[in-house]
């Protein structure tokens, strides 16, 4: 299953419910907004760094890199993927958005 | 052949009524869905979860100048919807109970027909199980 | 494999309808198929017709059309959303007695058993929202 | 005292076009002035008219253009925002070559000067969004 | 001064970010999808009550009644008010969106 | 004589950049507003200092296939808009300092026209107490 967050963790509560019914085995894309969630430094890296034990989290680029941060911003073991990684992903997955 | 699939739908409801369009447009969607003899589920949670909430009052006349729509889930039962799932913890948080939603029903015909509730109060192990066996995750 | 995708809202507004583009693009271009784009919610406003966006910025409506036209693609907007947002072709504003319409080459109205069709139908749908 | 009324979400996917509305008619009915109602960002959206909502659901731009003629209400549409989202009155519609309009009555098109305007000039500006 | 916040608390930061720039002497109303902040028994509760002691925190009731709830699940000392309430609390104050 | 009024216009920024327009078309109204000769101040909060983040990378071809439009906020300072406040307990919760924003800058009439910041981070208390100075509030 792949679930895909699309809004900032700081703004909306989307992150932290998918997280809730994530599991193992599970996949997690951050786009647009929701890419914010996978960024060092912030108050909630420890949210991200405790899911990465369980399930793989993904990231997509182009979102990170139009808000002007750049791969090594982003949590290590945060995945990079682009466009066609996403649509790899969904390939792969089930797909639940967190809208 | 392949028009006789059926295929399990989850209908992910996690926003509050009224405020925004959504929860009254995925209503009609599963309506429209009904149709299809597909093996449908819903699921409320978080602000969803006040979908379900008794009482709603409001009309194009008076109130907010909007139709009360909630009378529509009433009618679930008889399109055979009647998996209706509501998180326990969106529940919890916001203070509600099973006794302040609506009272949604089906007819068991499996059963001699038996009134019996359309709704399961869930917890997160039991909807994460249910959501990882969905073909189809519609989100609203 | 076969995708479906499920946009929710307009264009330029939420950035849901570019990444529906961006994914369906990538995807075609992988070799996937996309049995059908469904249009929903305020996502019905992205087959306008009468979008004059500035110069410098991309015209969403033309985009999703020149996709259409080059994959074949099925682009289709939701009539019961359309109608109450004032998204119209030649038939519909015909039958409601309006003087104008406003959809784009290569959308087309129907019915929200389309959008049932395509999660029946495709492997996969993606949602696109806000 | 003097409003000034900013709704910047389209109709019935938000509330804000609502409250907007029923905040203006509230005011009005206290007698108060209202100097402009300015449709920014989707708010464009409520100045279609080409809207065939459901019968039994409120026509949010027929609302506005009621109440609009009997309070002599000034519904201004933002010109960058609308041409964006494909709303268009004729003259725009003329001058940027495109087949049909779908303006309703009562709103007219003007730019971003005229929300400053309205922050100027009324006493009080109240913003209706999402 | 008053502020408005019409998006639940449960789905977005708004009524938190707005509380935090709430001063003595000020005025909060709740609406729309903001309302559900201003009731008794959920998880926010004391968010709210704590407020209470500062500025005076007022609930649009058709808001309110349109959702499934009355006057009495309110948290006590919210006050009510309907648009023609709103409308007054505005020609008292500058306005500021919380959205 | 009322054309002449000056009044306090307070622009507030919470939303991020690209996922919503917000940001985008709320530096369009600041651009349109500076002509009109009034006292402008805007404030970032929340998801709003983001807009100001240094090195946004996209075009229409590339990336997100949305333009960069941050160049704009540079802009600012020829504009006489030079009073731009950014909450740092905003900052602080996301890891940012004011060297992850763009330097925005004017150059002061009043004092032989040397190049200023226009940034200035202030806590809660300043930004309360500049709000409540206020004539008029657009939120975006």
């Amino acid at each position: 299953m792949l679930h895909t967050v699309n809004k900032s963790p700081f703004q909306t509560n989307s992150l932290e419910t998918c997280l809730r019914f994530a599991r193992a085995s599970h996949s997690v894309l951050l786009f647009e907004d929701g890419i914010y969630g996978a960024l060092k430094g912030t108050r909630l890296e420890s949210l991200i760094t405790d899911s990465l034990k369980s399930y793989s989290i993904y990231v997509l680029v182009p979102d990170v890199e139009a808000r002007g941060m750049r791969i090594g911003d982003v949590i290590d073991g945060v995945k990079p993927v682009d466009y066609a990684g996403f649509v790899d992903l969904a390939a792969e997955n089930t797909v639940q958005a967190w809208l | 052949m392949e028009d006789e699939v059926i295929k399990k739908f989850l209908y992910v409801n996690r926003k509050a009524p009224y405020g925004t369009i959504y929860a009254l447009e995925s209503l009609e969607v599963v309506l429209i869905g009904a149709a299809f003899d597909q093996d449908v589920s819903l699921a409320f949670i978080d602000d969803g979860v006040y979908q379900l909430k008794k009482d709603q009052k409001t009309s194009v006349d008076s109130g907010i100048g909007m139709k009360d729509f909630s009378k529509t889930y009433l009618a679930l039962g008889d399109y055979d919807v009647n998996k209706i799932y509501v998180d326990k913890a969106s529940l919890d948080e916001r203070g509600l109970t099973a006794d302040d939603l609506m009272e949604l029903v089906y007819e068991d015909e499996d059963d001699d027909y038996k009134e019996k509730s359309s709704i399961s109060i869930v917890n997160q192990d039991e909807l994460a199980l249910l959501m990882e066996q969905q073909d189809v995750v519609l989100s609203f | 494999m076969k995708f479906g995708i499920l946009v929710n809202e307009g264009p330029y507004q939420h950035q849901a309808s570019d990444s529906a583009y961006q994914f369906t693009k990538a995807a075609l271009e992988k070799g996937h198929e996309i049995f059908r784009v469904f249009f929903y919610h305020d996502g019905v406003y992205n087959a306008s017709r009468l979008l004059v966006p500035p110069q410098d910025d991309r015209h969403i409506a033309n985009r999703w059309s020149a996709l259409s036209k080059e994959y074949k693609l099925d682009l289709v907007v939701c009539i019961a959303a359309a109608q109450r947002r004032g998204m119209l072709d030649e038939n519909e504003a015909k039958r409601q007695g309006k003087d104008a319409h406003n959809i784009a080459e290569g959308f087309h109205i129907s019915g929200l058993g389309q959008l049932i069709e395509a999660g029946i139908q495709s492997e996969r749908l993606v949602v696109f929202g806000d």
